[in-house]
């Protein structure tokens, strides 16, 4: 890439800078897409109401920052998420794993169109703007530059909360019935672990790492209803980059394209305007070399 | 009688696992030939092999003189394979007579005839009743076929693949889940058909395969143990060790 | 009875694979069910572990009806399933494929250090992927797993097949040292020699139904019966 | 009893002659329904049809084929945007406008089923269709130089004269009612043709049992290829109709949401049946306008409708009624001869 070659010669704070704002954007992509990617790994469920959770998320901690402050709002709004997706997984989408995998993905458009609906009637169609109060709205001098707190603060939270769902997936006995049951969930049932249970835990967490997503975009970006449309599809990019059921996946594809898509914009002249294709353009080019992503396992696909 | 049907050498390897094993197999023309074996004896893996499936590891599958190995399901069947499956295996959401008709159609070629109904349909359709008679599922041409009775289904299954015509017949344990009557039924449905047609068939019944087949090959964990009439099989020692096992 | 499995009828879709099938089994018996291929073994252990419930009949567990209960729950009132196709998770080392299997929270005899005294070859290979063991290894991690479930009852489904006959031979021993163990156990195998051999009663399949049962020794000497049910 | 199968399959390729003129007796009174009992207007229904045909094409893949896709709306952008291109810039009338959106719309039709189809089937390639429409989606809302970018291309004048000495003014709501009535007759008498045609038969063998159907010796990628192909025909006419029906076409229309209304509505009528697709969008086209007068969120209301229907009646509106329909009919013929005559009429 000479051109980025140029960039980093001449502005290297600049490409450095750059660099972090794509890692930022990334990380939002990473816990959208591992959110929705646990899913779908375990229990074979395309969640696009993962997309309007997201949304939801952003305007919950909107509001709650406005009471609690900032930083617990975002923790707030992502354990209402958790509740919500829980409760929509006994409730609803139980019922619908005996039937053919499409009635699932069509319940779950349904939701999406539902819950956007009451977000629009509860907060209005306006864009809302939400700025990082305190500690949170300053910057801090890394050195190449001054960077503003809060992206530190969303790669920090972001790499804290991949550290502990790793760790949960690696260390724990939850954990330990996810990497399991994604292979093979009625011999898991057969050792006497209750799935039912595991199924609407595991949507809860990935309900809320869609939250948690939802609510540190809100403060970078503004917010309005249909966030969750836009943000779903790269989601569902990043699985598909990434790979159905990966961890890795899910972290290594997020932050790509985070990163091609901010490279994009601040590059290349009128890059902005390709913004949104790159992700399919790297899709593609994945695709045709590796079919079922980088990190996929060979059969979980069909 | 001229053999109509072989394999060479045939086998199928899983990882380290030698699911079949090197297996020459031969059929004449016009013959029942049955397969058995116990359990994981890779017979359903041997079939699978033959109506293109699996593609085998190694050896060869020779129809009627040519090399059919490796090639796919569907032109397997054109040359003249047609098989049955274990678990009943129908378009459950088609009525009876829509069942075998897609199946009698499928030897007219792909032609779609999406705007001029082709005349060769009403030919399609008098074989199709003509078909659903031989098996006996008349009175039942317009029920959804996923509403059938497990022995109606099966001869339905059998009314999907003699509807290619074929010249030879797979038979994956058509009497599985059975009763005792629809069993009976079966066997004379089956010797009605190798009338007409060469037929292999794996099967677990015992008394079926005796007084049914002519030549009978016996699997054991991948390789061919014995191969001859009923009544050299039934005194075969091998045959007998290879069901009731050995003390080991 | 410890357990009481009573007129089971099981369908495949329209399929009627047990037909009236009861079976019962005492603390500390070893019963074989024996029969050819496709005459409802498998099915038998099948229903009982809830894995396809059936549609008429009961099972009782030391007088708890498990009836229709879901298979995680008849695991945690004491029936460990050892299916025949295996199903050991190979993304999974040998310790995290028993460590899931004590999730369940039975407690008894059987800890790690039991289960690998009792197997010596998975304590070699415990960090070892289930992928990258051997069929025979494989074998033993199933048992392994279900003993170390510190089950009631062990259901073991053709636990001998398609393992070269050294590897089939430690298996039955294991088998006879769990028996000896005091273990409760239902077992199918194709070898009916070695089921024979192994349990102390037994009954006979054909076709989804009982047809004979007796103790294990009267079978093996009931020539007519062996010919008619199991051999050629 | 022995030829009754025969003769009954006889009688089914006229059949279609009942359905297709009780069809076309709906189409006339359509606007006289619409303002009269319904108490709206016959743009409304032209609206209805327009999207009854684009569902009727999109079902032939989804209800009749059995793959899902969630990306249909492209086929109605792109065919959109074609005609309204050559309209706007080159002048094109009616006829060569519509000619080339449906060639080209085809041509790429046929590209993405070669590359989509053999790679994917299940959800996957529901997830891939969607990616595809949403590219088609940015390249319209970023190319401002052709697709005028978020604001579309406006101003498609409506054609003034389709045939040369027609009294027909498009300008006219009922006069182009009559045009679009017409050609979705026409669309369903192409598309009842496909489905109870040869081919039609192999897509239903195909959604009923992919393996059995390759068995019978179909090649069944072939064949699922051609579905997606002819399922993307009646969009792509659909498409041109909205661009004339708004006077203009803008990127929203390909949004994957929209590729979203379209399953709703097959859902809603009907995805097993050949008349549910239509029903479904006349519904939901209904609903939106109904609902919308009360309430900006008709979305919301549409969408705890069709989850309903997701939860307890798949089969939807179109099912429902035929079922009812044969278990009436089995209860009768019961009664009167006990003869097991539950007949299996598939897509009809």
């Amino acid at each position: 890439m000479p051109l980025a070659t140029v960039y980093l010669t001449i502005m290297p704070n600049q490409m450095i800078a750059t660099i972090f704002d794509g890692l930022t954007r990334g990380m939002l992509y990473v816990l959208l897409a591992l959110g929705l990617n646990i899913i779908l790994g375990l229990m074979g469920v395309i969640n696009f109401a993962h997309g309007a959770f997201f949304a939801l998320g952003a305007y919950i901690t909107f509001t709650l920052s406005q009471r609690l402050g900032l930083f617990p709002a975002i923790i707030a709004a992502a354990l209402c998420m958790a509740v919500l997706g829980m409760i929509m997984e006994s409730t609803f989408i139980r019922r619908l794993y005996s039937r053919p995998p499409e009635h699932v993905l069509m319940f779950t458009f349904g939701a999406f169109l539902i819950i956007v609906q009451i977000i629009r009637k509860i907060w209005g169609d306006t864009p809302q703007p939400l700025s990082p109060t305190g500690f949170l709205a300053g910057s801090i001098n890394l050195g190449f530059s001054q960077y503003p707190t809060f992206r530190l603060l969303v790669v920090a939270l972001t790499v804290l909360v991949l550290i502990i769902v790793y760790l949960i997936l690696v260390r724990t006995n939850l954990g330990l019935t996810i990497r399991a049951g994604t292979r093979d969930s009625e011999m898991v049932s057969i050792l006497g672990i209750n799935m039912p249970l595991t199924f609407t835990i595991v949507f809860g967490l990935g309900s809320l790492l869609g939250g948690l997503a939802g609510g540190l975009e809100a403060p970078l970006y503004n917010i309005d209803p249909n966030m969750g449309a836009t943000y779903i599809i790269i989601a569902f990019l990043v699985v598909i980059v990434g790979g159905i059921g990966s961890f890795w996946g899910a972290v290594v594809g997020g932050l790509i394209i985070g990163l091609l898509q901010e490279l994009t914009v601040q590059l290349i002249p009128g890059g902005s305007s390709a913004e949104d294709i790159v992700p399919f353009a790297f899709m593609l080019l994945i695709l045709l070399v590796r079919p079922r992503g980088l990190f996929g396992a060979e059969g979980l696909f069909d | 009688m001229s053999v109509i049907f072989r394999t060479e050498g045939l086998s199928k390897y899983f990882d380290s696992l030698k699911a079949v094993d090197g297996v020459d197999f031969a059929v004449e023309e016009g013959t029942i030939h049955a397969i058995i074996g116990p359990n994981g004896a890779g017979k359903t893996t041997f079939f699978n092999m033959l109506t293109g499936n699996f593609a085998p590891t190694a050896g060869k599958i020779i129809f009627r003189d040519e090399d059919i190995t490796g090639l796919p399901p569907h032109i397997i069947t054109r040359k003249g394979i047609g098989r049955s499956f274990q678990i009943s295996n129908i378009f459950g959401g088609l009525s009876v007579y829509e069942n075998v008709r897609v199946a009698v159609q499928a030897t007219y070629g792909d032609a779609p005839g999406i705007l001029v109904r082709p005349k060769w349909l009403d030919e399609v359709d008098e074989k199709a009743q003509e078909i659903i008679e031989r098996v006996g599922l008349t009175q039942f041409s317009r029920v959804q076929a996923a509403t059938l009775s497990h022995g109606d289904e099966k001869r339905l299954e059998i009314g999907l693949v003699i509807a290619a015509n074929p010249t030879l017949l797979l038979f994956d344990e058509p009497t599985a889940g059975m009763s005792l009557d629809e069993s009976h039924q079966t066997m004379d449905m089956l010797q009605d058909l190798a009338k007409r047609h060469t037929i292999v068939l794996i099967e677990h019944d015992m008394d079926l395969v005796m007084s049914l087949s002519k030549q009978i090959t016996v699997l054991q964990n991948g390789r061919k143990i014995a191969e001859g009439s009923p009544a050299e099989i039934r005194g075969n020692a091998l045959v007998q060790q290879a069901y009731l096992g050995t003390a080991i | 009875m410890f357990l009481e499995a009573r007129e089971l009828n099981t369908y495949y879709g329209k399929s009627h694979v047990l037909q009236d099938v009861s079976v019962d089994v005492d603390r500390g018996e070893v019963v074989a069910l024996i029969g050819r291929n496709g005459s409802g073994r498998s099915t038998t252990l099948k229903t009982i572990a809830g894995v396809t419930p059936p549609k008429r009949g009961s099972v009782t567990l030391d007088g708890r009806d498990i009836t229709g209960m879901k298979p995680y729950t008849i695991a945690r009132q004491g029936v460990a399933y050892v299916p025949e196709e295996r199903r050991i998770f190979p993304n999974l080392t040998v310790l995290e494929n028993l460590k899931l299997a004590t999730l369940a929270g039975r407690k008894g005899r059987w800890d790690y250090k039991k289960v690998f005294a009792f197997f010596p070859r998975l304590d070699e290979r415990k960090t070892n992927a289930g992928k990258s063991l051997s069929g025979g290894e494989q074998q033993m991690l199933t048992i392994a797993r279900a003993l170390i479930q510190n089950p009631d009852i062990i259901l073991l489904d053709e636990p001998l097949e398609g393992l070269a006959p050294v590897v089939a031979q430690a298996i039955q021993k294991a088998i006879m040292e769990m028996k000896a163990e005091g273990m409760t156990m239902l077992l199918v195998e194709q070898n009916a020699r070695v089921a024979l051999a192994v349990s102390d009663r037994a009954h006979v399949l054909s076709d989804g139904r009982i047809v004979a049962s007796g103790t294990s020794a009267q079978l093996r000497d009931d020539q007519e019966l062996v010919q008619r049910y199991l051999s050629v | 009893m022995a030829t009754s199968a025969l003769s009954a399959h006889r009688r089914s390729s006229w059949n279609g002659l009942v359905p297709l003129a009780a069809w076309a007796i709906v189409l006339v009174l359509l606007p006289w329904f619409m303002q009269h009992v319904l108490k709206s207007n016959v743009a409304l229904a032209t609206n209805m049809l327009i999207f009854g045909i684009a569902a009727l094409g999109f079902n032939l893949l989804y209800g009749h084929t059995g793959e899902l896709s969630f990306g249909h709306a492209a086929f109605i952008g792109l065919a959109g945007y074609f005609a309204a291109y050559q309209i706007l810039n080159h002048g094109w009338t009616w006829w060569p406008a519509l000619g080339l959106a449906f060639a080209a719309t085809m041509l790429f039709a046929f590209i993405l089923a070669r590359v989509i189809v053999p790679r994917s089937t299940g959800i996957y390639f529901s997830m891939l269709m969607l990616a595809v429409g949403q590219v088609l989606l940015f390249i319209g809302e970023r190319w401002n130089a052709v697709t005028g970018g978020d604001d579309g291309l406006q101003g498609i004048p409506r054609p003034t004269y389709i045939l040369p000495g027609s009294p027909l003014n498009m300008n006219n709501e009922l006069h182009f009612y009559v045009l679009v009535a017409v050609i979705a007759w026409l669309a369903t008498l192409f598309m009842w043709r496909v489905v109870h045609s040869p081919f039609g038969a192999v897509c239903h063998a195909i959604r009923e049992n992919k393996q059995r159907a390759e068995f019978l010796g179909y090649n069944v990628t072939r064949y699922k290829i051609n579905a997606f192909v002819l399922s993307a025909t009646l969009p792509a006419i659909a498409g041109v109709l909205l661009g004339y029906y708004d006077g203009a076409v803008n990127p929203g229309e390909m949004n994957w949401t929209e590729s979203g209304d379209i399953v709703m509505m097959t859902l809603l009528g009907g995805a097993p049946t050949f008349w549910g697709p239509i029903l479904g969008a006349g519904l939901f086209k209904f609903m939106q306008q109904y609902v919308s007068n009360y309430t900006q969120f008709w979305e919301g209301y549409i969408g705890i409708v069709f989850v309903g229907f997701v939860l307890f009646a798949p089969q939807g509106i179109w099912g429902l009624a035929e079922a009812w329909w044969r278990n009436m009919r089995a209860g009768r013929a019961s009664k009167t001869a006990g003869a097991p005559e539950a007949s299996a009429e598939n897509a009809s």
